[in-house]
């Protein structure tokens, strides 16, 4: 049993202040794992560095056992790790499905004379391609406006929609940084029965960056708690709940 | 190489760097504020040299419309190389107006602005040519050094091994210092200068503090066309105005300065064209622009965002 | 552009704007004879001294009759200063229906433009195409601007005549310039020829340029008599400015392209003792050159330059053949075409009393000039005004000047 | 209070828009001289948008806004300044590559009475002492909540009446987020009325007379604060 | 007609060839990667169609030049200019933006820098007197003419294919397309090469039709027109930059036309002539205000493929197969 991400001593510095600092954990495979802390805490950016946007300046991770420290992130991408971002970085002037298709980016080999020649090889790829596309977008209730620019969506449908291009990745660690953002009560309430479902379906090991502390306890089985770029506390929701580290912390007073 | 030939040749590609910093300092002035590439800065330039002459009183060519025209007026060099400055720098405002503004408001690619920009530019120089033709114009040395009695030259040295830096390039060593020293201080020291510093840092936080920054951007402007008016006064004396073509000639190597010095940065200019002043001096005449733009390319390798450039870390 | 042009020849322009059309020659309708030469960009400096050259040939002709009692119009189309530009300007000029072209400007627009005449049978007189391979580009193309090769070798000789003394050569040239690099091998050849020590490396510059001092620099470190200039006219002269201020006080040939009254306002009063070969002298006592220098001085008030010479005498050349061709057969019997390839015949088959002397060209196209000149340039104390100044050429560029061939 | 009897910012039925997205539907809320407003809301709510629109940075689609009488939608934002309203904005942006004094000065740009500017610039030094000491550093070097006090002491430097504070919390230790409310209820009683958008909604809360729940771009609950505070809706949106 | 096409075959052709050009900086650009290096492979290309046809093949502008060997000297362009493309996209093309241009720039300008200090590409004379595979310009037509609907089609099929999905989400997002699991580097060098051939062969068919190549063609003056053919035509469609650069290529002919059009007054007629790049400067400022998204945009398309829904329901039943 090898955790499916760990990583070891983590610190990234920009300039002189520390956002992420000599934080180490392991996150099993099949779990949700939450990440919480306040704004400015460093979650975003364990993220990124996780996913080889951000280079590390010390310490090391790994992907089960290949470590990725040193990955670029379309590497790490192929590795099977997919996210979303926390203020949504969706190809805005593409449709929503050419948003899906291209992340299934890895899952094709067309070249370019494939592409422009339509060789067999080409069309079939394109068939696969469009119609796994469309079936994730249904799966977001977006597939009947699979044609628009994926950045006329409201605020929820865009979320919803970048979750479905990291699903079209097809990865095996989803990364989700507030999916719930600007959502009311009941879209989050939605959105907390979506992830979990994914997380059936695909059979997923998703790691959430979430400030609704309601969602992350009722969908998390072991939430990380981040405070200034400082791992202050790693267990089962109600543990973490409890702590007074994070109640200092997290609800600020 | 021996020492005279080398301290020669440094004084040469700092004269010449200095002709591209000042060409280059109206330039990288917009594109600090605005992130626009403005190619009408060159015709501006331009147009700077031509206004300073019709503010001599002197009189036109044979060819184009204004043939053998010439102003009921005869200024004085400096005077006039002022008043030029200031025309070109109200011709800058109107471009602005005209071209800049409206894609502004529209949001549009800076890209287009560019383009734009570059519409303007053909469409000056062209105007020049209509107006009072293609041929070189000078201004008057009596008028220019001769009150100040300065021979063409001057020796630094010995007359056995002579160190020579004309009278000009000292002149013009000296106005740019001058040009450069002003613009800092505006830029530092003065109301208006902040705002400039803040607009070009973050113009909706400028707005927040009460900075109409329409009017920022105008003046802005104003002071690139009236510095690049001088400055094209200033190579108009050194090198005569040799054509409406004078300040495009000057636009390919102003941008190289720019981006080496670190675009919309004002130290960054001046140093990018001693960089390229000196290196174009040291190389062999006959690979001169390819070596300032090797030095280019590698330098950018090494520096995406050019020497004194702020690396600009992107926001996930 | 042009008020002087626009008045002098109000008449002239509308028929131009009413008749581009109309093709089908009438007996009275006027001969059209093309301009092809750089109105716009920055080679329109020597553009412009062409276009006045051709005008005063067109109100000189027409004046004295025309042909025969029917007179010539000239057809402008501005080539800009790219091979393109060219094109399209010769296209259109072809399809105006003109007899013949003059022009191109630059010798690479005529390597773009000229085959595309001589594919549709239009005789081409280049005014100002100095590169080796012009007249060879095809049987309609034909030269009045000798080839540098030719009238070159005599400035660096005038110069020794004036000091014998002169060992050291240094070398300038504009490395982008087709003209400068051609001009450039003659001057380093005759220089090689005549014994004396050529200094490497040779500097070159752009036309763009307008800083010359690291070349000035490295040049004066091996002490030269005699600098060479082939450039054009601003950067030329700025050059030529920057050498004295950098404390030069030598001999200075400059080549073609700095001969021209507009270097002038470049180097001002250190243009003074510049030793230019010319293949036109305002001095040169003829009526037709005097009825042509005191028409240019009139409008320009300056003495007429080379280029406006060379221009002028592409135009009469035209003109004087086409006169020809009507006593012979009458303009009216013949078709355009065979018009056209009557008149490039004729071109070469006789001779002309131009501005620029007797001249008269080869079957291949070539010109065949006798006189060749060479000037100095005098300024006045306050360097607002100079004038070429004839000298005397050595007896050895007398004897070659006759055998005027093509050099290649 | 104020020259006016009524509300010194009336804000009714705005409407804003990003691109295709509501950001604003129909917001209507209003704040009288001498109070803390506090605008509570997840991350995307609306709670900035509300701000920016405020001082005319963004657009509107529609509704009205009044300062003290004056219709805000016809004003550039620097005229706004000019009004008496300054903005103090999310993330603090500050001025970084300017010095801590050209930052406060800059914020004084609608004034024109040197010594009064002179005076502020003291009481600010005086409110802030860390600035003080850092007055000729370039504000990019200064840590977070000498960032954030600087952002408060520039937009105090144009003499505002009504403070606009944008997330003055975020991203600081909370030993320093209590320094900063410290001060901005005593900025509230030396008498400028302040309008708070807040991410810490018990700390918000806790600060001000009002407030106002946005959610998803709408007003969703609103009242005094001390009854937000215990309301269990809004605790359940936020604290679980 | 026929004197038409004597007249401004010459043109069209160019129209056909500047279009392609444009083509060849949109390539880059759909990557999100603004390169001006076009021209410098435009000359590259050009020097080796005059190289090879005069010195290597061995004709004269008297003979015929077989279009086979027109061929064969684009296949020799295209593979250096993928070469040098690499050599040097692979280092430059981690800049951004302006400094991109620029050192694309660096490039053209070194490029002709070396051809003018070069003894076999002619120094500043060039390489003149290169034979024509045609005998009159506008028969270039049964070249260029396919050659570009081709080049469209190209670009048109790229777009809808898997690399040109990558590029647009390059173009779109650079990071976000990394995490996407596509290689920045591999696309950006890819879409940069496709662009530096494309200019390569433009080069070699215009150094025949122009009878003549020198370092005049590939400068930095073209390097800035074809970004305007792309910018003002729209750069967001393969379109835009086609129709960009047939209408700015066909723009001052046109007003030196207008020049000659019967009973206009003489001052306006007198104008037209001289002034027509002051009205071609104009008309660029100005169609940048009409147009800010450029003439075409991808709205354009969008609404007639929704007034002809065929296309895209035959595509998705096709897909769905």
């Amino acid at each position: 049993m090898s955790a499916m991400l760990s990583v070891q001593n983590l610190t990234r510095t920009f300039g002189g202040l520390v956002a992420v600092n000599d934080v180490s954990f392991c996150v099993e495979e099949g779990e949700i794992f939450g990440l919480i802390g306040p704004n400015g805490a460093g979650k975003t950016t364990l993220f990124n560095l996780v996913t080889g946007l951000t280079p590390v300046t010390s310490g090391r991770q790994f992907y089960r056992d290949t470590e990725t420290t040193r990955m670029k992130p379309h590497q790490i991408a192929a590795l099977g790790i997919a996210r979303t971002f926390q203020n949504i970085r969706l190809f805005g002037s593409l449709s929503a499905l050419d948003n899906v298709m291209i992340a299934q980016h890895l899952h094709t080999r067309a070249g370019v004379f494939d592409g422009v020649l339509s060789t067999p090889r080409a069309r079939s790829e394109e068939r696969h391609v469009y119609d796994y596309s469309m079936t994730l977008l249904e799966k977001v209730n977006l597939a009947s406006r699979a044609h628009q620019e994926a950045r006329s969506f409201p605020y929820g449908d865009q979320r919803r929609l970048e979750i479905a291009r990291a699903l079209a990745l097809q990865p095996k660690l989803l990364l989700l940084d507030e999916p719930g953002a600007g959502m009311n009560p009941n879209e989050k309430a939605e959105l907390s029965d979506f992830i979990r479902h994914v997380h059936e379906e695909f059979d997923l090991t998703i790691v959430l960056i979430e400030h609704n502390v309601p969602m992350v306890m009722g969908l998390c089985d072991r939430i990380a708690v981040l405070n200034f770029g400082v791992l202050i506390a790693l267990g089962t929701p109600s543990a973490v709940q409890n702590d007074p580290a994070v109640i200092e912390a997290y609800l600020g007073d | 190489m021996n020492t005279t030939l080398f301290l020669q040749q440094l004084i040469n590609g700092v004269s010449l760097g200095m002709v591209y910093a000042i060409f280059a300092l109206g330039y990288t002035l917009v594109f600090s504020i605005l992130g626009i590439i403005n190619f009408s800065h060159s015709a501006v330039f331009t147009l700077g040299a031509y206004f300073t002459y019709a503010f001599m009183g002197l009189s036109w060519g044979f060819n184009g419309l204004l043939a053998r025209q010439s102003l009921p007026l005869e200024l004085p060099f400096v005077l006039a190389m002022l008043a030029g400055g200031v025309v070109a720098g109200l011709v800058a405002v109107v471009i602005e107006r005209a071209a800049f503004k409206p894609l502004r408001q529209r949001g549009a690619d800076p890209l287009l602005t560019l383009v734009s920009s570059l519409g303007i530019a053909v469409a000056l120089v062209n105007l020049i040519q209509f107006l009072v033709g293609a041929e070189a114009y000078s201004y008057p040395s009596a008028r220019v050094l001769g009150p100040l009695g300065l021979p063409p030259a001057l020796n630094l040295s010995t007359p056995e091994a002579p160190l020579i830096i004309p009278t000009v390039r000292v002149v013009i060593i000296f106005a740019s210092l001058i040009i450069l020293a002003l613009l800092v201080l505006l830029i530092n020291a003065t109301k208006v200068g902040k705002a400039m510093r803040a607009v070009a840092e973050d113009g909706t936080t400028a707005s927040l503090l009460g900075i109409n920054t329409d009017r920022i951007i105008l003046f802005t402007f104003f002071l690139s066309g009236l510095i690049g008016g001088v400055a094209g006064t200033l190579v108009g004396l050194s090198v005569t105005i040799t054509g409406p073509y004078l300040g495009i000639s000057f636009g390919l190597k102003g941008l190289a300065v720019i981006v080496l010095g670190g675009l919309g940065n004002i130290p960054g200019a001046v140093l990018g064209g001693l960089v390229i002043g000196i290196a174009e001096t040291f190389a062999p005449s006959s690979l001169k622009d390819a070596v300032a733009f090797v030095i280019l390319f590698l330098i950018l390798l090494a520096r995406p965002q050019g020497l004194l450039g702020k690396a600009v870390v992107q926001k996930v | 552009m042009r008020v002087k042009r626009v008045s002098a020849l109000l008449s002239g322009m509308l028929a131009l704007a009413l008749g581009v059309s109309s093709i089908g020659a009438q007996s009275q309708d006027p001969v059209l004879i093309g301009i092809g030469v750089a109105q716009t960009s920055n080679v329109a400096l020597l553009g412009q001294e062409q276009v006045i050259g051709a005008q005063i040939a067109e109100a000189y002709f027409n004046e004295r009759g025309g042909i025969n009692g029917r007179p010539i119009r000239l057809v402008f189309q501005d080539t800009a200063g790219d091979e393109a530009g060219a094109i399209n300007a010769f296209q259109q000029l072809i399809a105006a229906g003109v007899v013949g072209i003059v022009g191109p400007t630059l010798s690479q627009q005529a390597f773009a433009a000229d085959p595309l005449a001589n594919e549709a049978g239009v005789p081409v007189i280049a005014p100002s195409n100095t590169a080796r391979g012009i007249p060879q580009i095809g049987e309609f193309i034909a030269r009045v601007s000798a080839p540098v090769a030719v009238v070159a070798p005599n400035a660096v000789r005038a110069a020794l005549n004036i000091n014998p003394d002169i060992q050291n050569v240094a070398v300038f040239y504009a490395q982008n310039d087709a003209f400068a690099t051609s001009e450039t091998g003659t001057f380093q050849e005759t220089v090689r020829e005549l014994g004396l020590n050529l200094i490497e490396p040779v500097q070159t510059f752009q036309t763009t340029d307008t800083d010359f001092s690291s070349q000035i620099a490295t040049a004066l470190a091996s002490n030269p008599q005699l600098v060479i200039v082939s450039g054009l006219a601003a950067d030329g002269g700025n050059l030529v400015k920057q050498l004295r201020e950098f404390g030069y006080t030598g001999l200075i040939v400059g080549g073609n392209g700095l001969n021209t009254a507009n270097i002038f306002p470049v180097c001002q009063a250190l243009c003074d003792g510049i030793i230019i070969a010319q293949a036109y002298s305002y001095a040169l006592d003829t009526e037709v050159n005097n009825t042509f220098r005191e028409i240019y001085k009139e409008a320009q008030g300056k003495e007429p330059p080379q280029f406006s010479g060379q221009a002028f005498a592409a135009v009469q050349s035209f003109v004087e053949a086409l006169i020809a061709i009507d006593n012979e057969v009458g303009l009216d019997s013949l078709s355009l075409p065979e018009l056209r390839a009557a008149l490039n015949a004729q071109l070469r088959s006789m001779t002309f009393d131009t501005p620029l002397g007797p001249i008269s060209y080869t079957e291949e196209g070539e010109i065949v000039q006798e006189q060749f000149y060479v000037a100095q340039i005098q300024m006045e104390e306050d360097g607002l005004n100079g004038s070429f100044v004839f000298i005397p050429i050595g007896d050895e560029a007398e004897e070659a000047e006759p055998q005027a061939t093509p050099s290649s | 209070m104020g020259k006016h009897d009524g509300p010194i910012l009336k804000v009714e039925h705005l409407n804003v828009n990003y691109g295709a997205i509501q950001a604003l539907r129909d917001v209507s809320f209003e704040v009288y001289a001498g109070e803390i407003v506090t605008l509570i809301g997840a991350n995307g709510a609306g709670k900035s948008t509300t701000l920016r629109a405020l001082s005319r940075i963004i657009r509107c689609k529609s509704g009205t806004m009044t300062y003290e009488g004056q219709n805000l939608a016809a004003m550039r934002p620097d005229m706004v300044v000019k009004a008496g309203m300054a903005h103090s904005p999310e993330g603090r942006r500050v001025l970084s590559r300017l010095s801590v004094y050209d930052n406060l000065t800059l914020g004084a740009y609608t004034r024109s009475d040197r010594d009064g500017i002179e005076a502020d610039l003291e009481q600010q030094f005086k409110r802030f002492p860390r600035l003080a000491e850092r007055r000729k550093q370039l504000a990019g070097t200064l840590s977070g909540g000498e960032q954030q006090m600087l952002a408060i002491a520039r937009a105090l430097m144009s003499r505002p009446k009504l403070l606009l504070l944008d997330e003055p919390s975020l991203g600081l230790a909370p030993i320093i987020v209590r320094e900063i409310f410290n001060i901005i209820r005593e900025l509230n009683d030396q008498g400028v009325t302040i309008l708070l958008v807040e991410q810490n909604a018990q700390l918000a809360l806790q600060t001000a007379n009002r407030g106002y729940v946005l959610e998803a771009g709408a007003i969703k609950f609103s009242g005094p604060a001390h009854e937000l505070a215990v309301d269990e809706r809004v605790r359940q949106a936020y604290l679980g | 007609m026929e004197g038409f096409i004597t007249t401004y075959g010459f043109l069209m052709v160019t129209m056909t060839l500047q279009a392609m050009l444009a083509l060849s900086l949109y390539l880059p650009l759909m990557a999100g990667q603004l390169s001006l290096a076009s021209p410098g492979f435009y000359a590259l290309g050009g020097f080796v169609a005059a190289v090879m046809s005069k010195s290597v093949f061995g004709f004269t502008n008297q003979q015929v030049f077989p279009l086979p060997l027109v061929f064969v000297e684009m296949a020799v362009a295209a593979a250096i200019c993928a070469v040098v493309a690499i050599l040097i996209g692979v280092p430059a093309l981690r800049l951004r933006g302006i400094y991109l241009a620029l050192a694309t720039i660096a490039f053209v300008e070194v490029v002709r820098v070396v051809a003018l200090n070069l003894e076999i590409t002619g120094q500043a004379i060039g390489i003149f007197g290169v034979p024509q595979p045609f005998s009159r310009s506008f028969d270039y037509m049964a070249l260029t003419l396919p050659m570009l609907l081709l080049a469209i089609f190209f670009v048109y099929r790229l777009e809808r294919s898997r690399v040109g999905r990558a590029f647009s989400a390059l173009r779109e997002d650079e990071l976000a397309a990394a995490a996407m699991g596509i290689n920045p580097t591999r696309y950006k060098v890819l879409a940069f090469v496709m662009g530096a051939v494309l200019a390569g062969i433009v080069g070699v068919v215009n150094a025949h039709l122009l009878n003549t190549w020198n370092t005049r063609q590939g400068t930095f003056d073209v390097a800035i027109l074809v970004l305007a053919y792309v910018i003002i035509g729209g750069s967001r469609t393969f379109l835009g930059p086609v129709a960009g650069g047939l209408l700015l290529t066909a723009l001052p002919e046109v007003l030196r036309a207008a020049a000659g059009i019967q009973g206009l007054p003489a001052p306006v007629a007198q104008f037209l002539q001289d002034g027509r790049l002051i009205i071609f400067g104009v008309l660029i400022a100005v169609g940048t205000l009409f147009f800010p998204q450029g003439l075409i945009t991808p709205r354009m398309f969008r609404r007639w493929r929704a007034a002809h829904p065929q296309p895209a329901a035959a595509r998705r039943k096709e897909a769905q197969a």
